[in-house]
């Protein structure tokens, strides 16, 4: 018996809000939109998480420019460090940022161990950035953490447009729960609007293209007070809606 | 200590099976430990003995075995131990380790082949082996 | 026994050379590439054959929009169908573009399986798409092809670099053989560049943004005639340099 | 006929086999046949046989085993069979199949729970269980 699945349970208790940020698709910001979200509920007043659990394509540490040469205190478990006000978890804090070339299995007993040590303790929001695809976190999160509300990233390319759909057509399917649909780098074309449509979820607003964005990464405040970061704000909103800080 | 985090999955876990099959008392869980993970057995069994009072666990004999662990290249086939790994495996590594063993893949690779594609094929970590209930 | 992996051998026998495209990170281009890379150099008179090897986000097939809705023909083996001159493989001919819930295991399993079956024949190049990550088919191509002539991908990113850069890294180690990096989505910075430099591999040019692309998805002979096809055909040319067709 | 690259697999498996142990000839092949995968026995067979001639494997007996196929849910532990599933599995799903078993996890689902993840514990697909040289 595997005791760490309990162990999950037990530690995401007092979690009161779970939002994995998922697209099936690689690079259409699932990580910059994860950690300016966080960072956006953080200014709303909330307690909040973020989870980086794309193992092989970790982003947020680079982000938020977050230091990851010292281990997370122990103390009854794992102590996520406070980073830009956010409890922040990751791999490469024991990685040490050195590629980490894991097959399935590998992975899916990565994210229970994380997930089973860490203490997040009281959080109104945990935001779970997630990799691309169909494969082991977006299965193991659906199987361990039912009760995650799906936040959607898509672009408007046909390319995204086309996985993404099948992402959704799953989720779906297995009747998890979808905060919505965010389109990153909105450029015109009405694609996503029309697949948000088609698959009946909420169309939750645009962020444009933001071009000095990749000069500003590893400084979040600067994202923050850039386009992008007042977009992501508008978002947050929707997302909180009636909800107030504990 | 964040052994007390994995104590508090086992207790848990014992005591839902417990439920689940109608006992009274548990009265032995056998608990493995992965060389690889290096959980110390004394720090996991003070957390266990607090985390067992007042529940139905609490007169349960803690049993604790070990299991070496094994490696084996994907590409070779090459079977090797923590021994032969111990130059590349310093103590900061072997911290990281006992953390998220899959790490393990960061810092280690075939000592025949050279190889990163291998598996930990016994000794990962902690799990239960066995549980007595009445 | 599995005799799949023998079949592999057998099946890729008379194919030349064999080029991954890989990043690491998701969305920098690698399909975009790969199918535009693979029409290059059919135009330049080899036979060419491209293989869509990420399951979870296939879209080859949209680029060229290859019809999926008949099976490859089989003769002893599995026939890939003549797409725009090219020999195409993927997955969603026998998905038939659903989505593909597949873990690690069953991912080895299903690439596995279509390189055991397909028939490439002669073959100058056979062009491998490859999804983000150093998972199962990173892996499995290192350890069942290891005559690939790896292709990395990159944007200026720092975000993107961060990633790349382990895959480099990775890939370095095991003493693979790399034919260079190709930054797409080119803005001013010299990140891939320093990297390329600092990993000592090949840059083989840039790519600027391309407006349009989006647009001609599903156009192939427009991609072509776009800067994104011109400044690909480039790239060809350096990766072919000496070969010429048989 | 794609049965073919997969007796070429079979062959040429063998003989690599039969090579590295120095044998004179191969005597037997075991061969597991998958219900998933389906794949047909005589066709199978006709191209292994074409396929062995002027080999060390000319003389090999060739055996077939069925296997059935099991599937189990990882999120509820539901064991089933294809025979449950018969109504999903059209005779152009089944084509498809034939191609890729792993594409049956884009068209079936758990009876019970309706879960997507679930595994093919047997019966996938073509594998090769014994072999006899000499
Ligand atoms: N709104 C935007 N405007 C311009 N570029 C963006 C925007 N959002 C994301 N990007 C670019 O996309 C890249 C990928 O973003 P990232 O958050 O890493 O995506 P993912 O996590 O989905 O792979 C970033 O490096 C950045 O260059
Ligand atoms: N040179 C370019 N200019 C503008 N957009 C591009 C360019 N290359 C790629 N893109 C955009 O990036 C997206 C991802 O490309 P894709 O080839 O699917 O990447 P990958 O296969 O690495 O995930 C495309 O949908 C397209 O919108
Ligand atoms: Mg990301
Ligand atoms: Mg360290
Ligand atoms: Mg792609
Ligand atoms: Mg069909
Ligand atoms: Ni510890
Ligand atoms: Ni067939
Ligand atoms: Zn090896
Ligand atoms: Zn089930």
């Amino acid at each position: 018996m595997d005791p760490r699945v309990k162990g999950i349970e037990l530690k995401l208790k007092n979690v009161r809000r779970i939002i994995p940020i998922v697209s099936g698709k690689g690079g259409v910001g699932k990580s910059l939109i994860s950690t300016t979200l966080a960072l956006s509920l953080k200014e709303l007043g909330f307690e909040v998480g973020l989870l980086d659990l794309d193992f092989h394509g970790a982003s947020d540490h680079v982000i938020l420019n977050s230091p990851i040469s010292e281990l997370p205190d122990e103390e009854k478990g794992v102590i996520p460090p406070v980073v830009h006000g956010i409890k922040f978890m990751s791999i490469v804090y024991y990685s040490t940022d050195k590629p980490t070339p894991l097959r399935g299995k590998e992975i899916s007993d990565a994210l229970i161990e994380i997930l089973a040590i860490t203490r997040w303790d009281q959080l109104d929001f945990l935001i779970i950035d997630m990799p691309p695809g169909l494969g082991e976190q977006l299965l193991d999160l659906i199987r361990f953490i039912p009760r995650g509300e799906f936040l959607i990233v898509s672009t408007p390319s046909p390319l995204s447009v086309n996985v993404v759909e099948k992402l959704v057509a799953l989720l779906k399917e297995g009747n998890h729960r979808i905060l919505g649909i965010v389109e990153n780098m909105h450029a015109g074309n009405n694609l996503t609007e029309e697949m948000a449509e088609r698959m009946r979820i909420k169309y939750l607003g645009e962020i444009g293209v933001c071009d000095e964005i990749d000069s500003l990464i590893g400084e979040p405040e600067s994202i923050m007070l850039s386009d992008f970061g007042k977009n992501l704000k508008k978002v947050a909103e929707r997302i909180v809606s009636g909800d107030r800080p504990r | 200590m964040h052994e007390w985090a994995l104590a508090e999955g086992i207790i848990g876990t014992a005591i839902e099976y417990g439920k689940e099959n109608n006992a009274n008392e548990i009265v032995k869980i056998v608990i493995v430990l992965g060389e690889l993970q290096d959980v110390e057995q004394e720090i996991l069994e003070f957390a266990l003995t607090q985390l067992k009072k007042d529940t139905i666990a609490k007169n349960a004999e803690l049993i604790f075995e070990e299991e070496r662990a094994v490696f084996r290249c994907r590409n070779c086939g090459y079977q090797w131990n923590m021994k032969q790994s111990e130059k590349e495996l310093t103590e900061d590594i072997r911290e990281d380790i006992h953390f998220v063993p899959e790490v393990v893949h960061s810092f280690l690779s075939c000592p025949k082949c050279g190889s990163r594609d291998f598996e930990v094929v016994k000794g990962r970590g902690v799990y239960i082996k066995e549980m007595v209930v009445r």
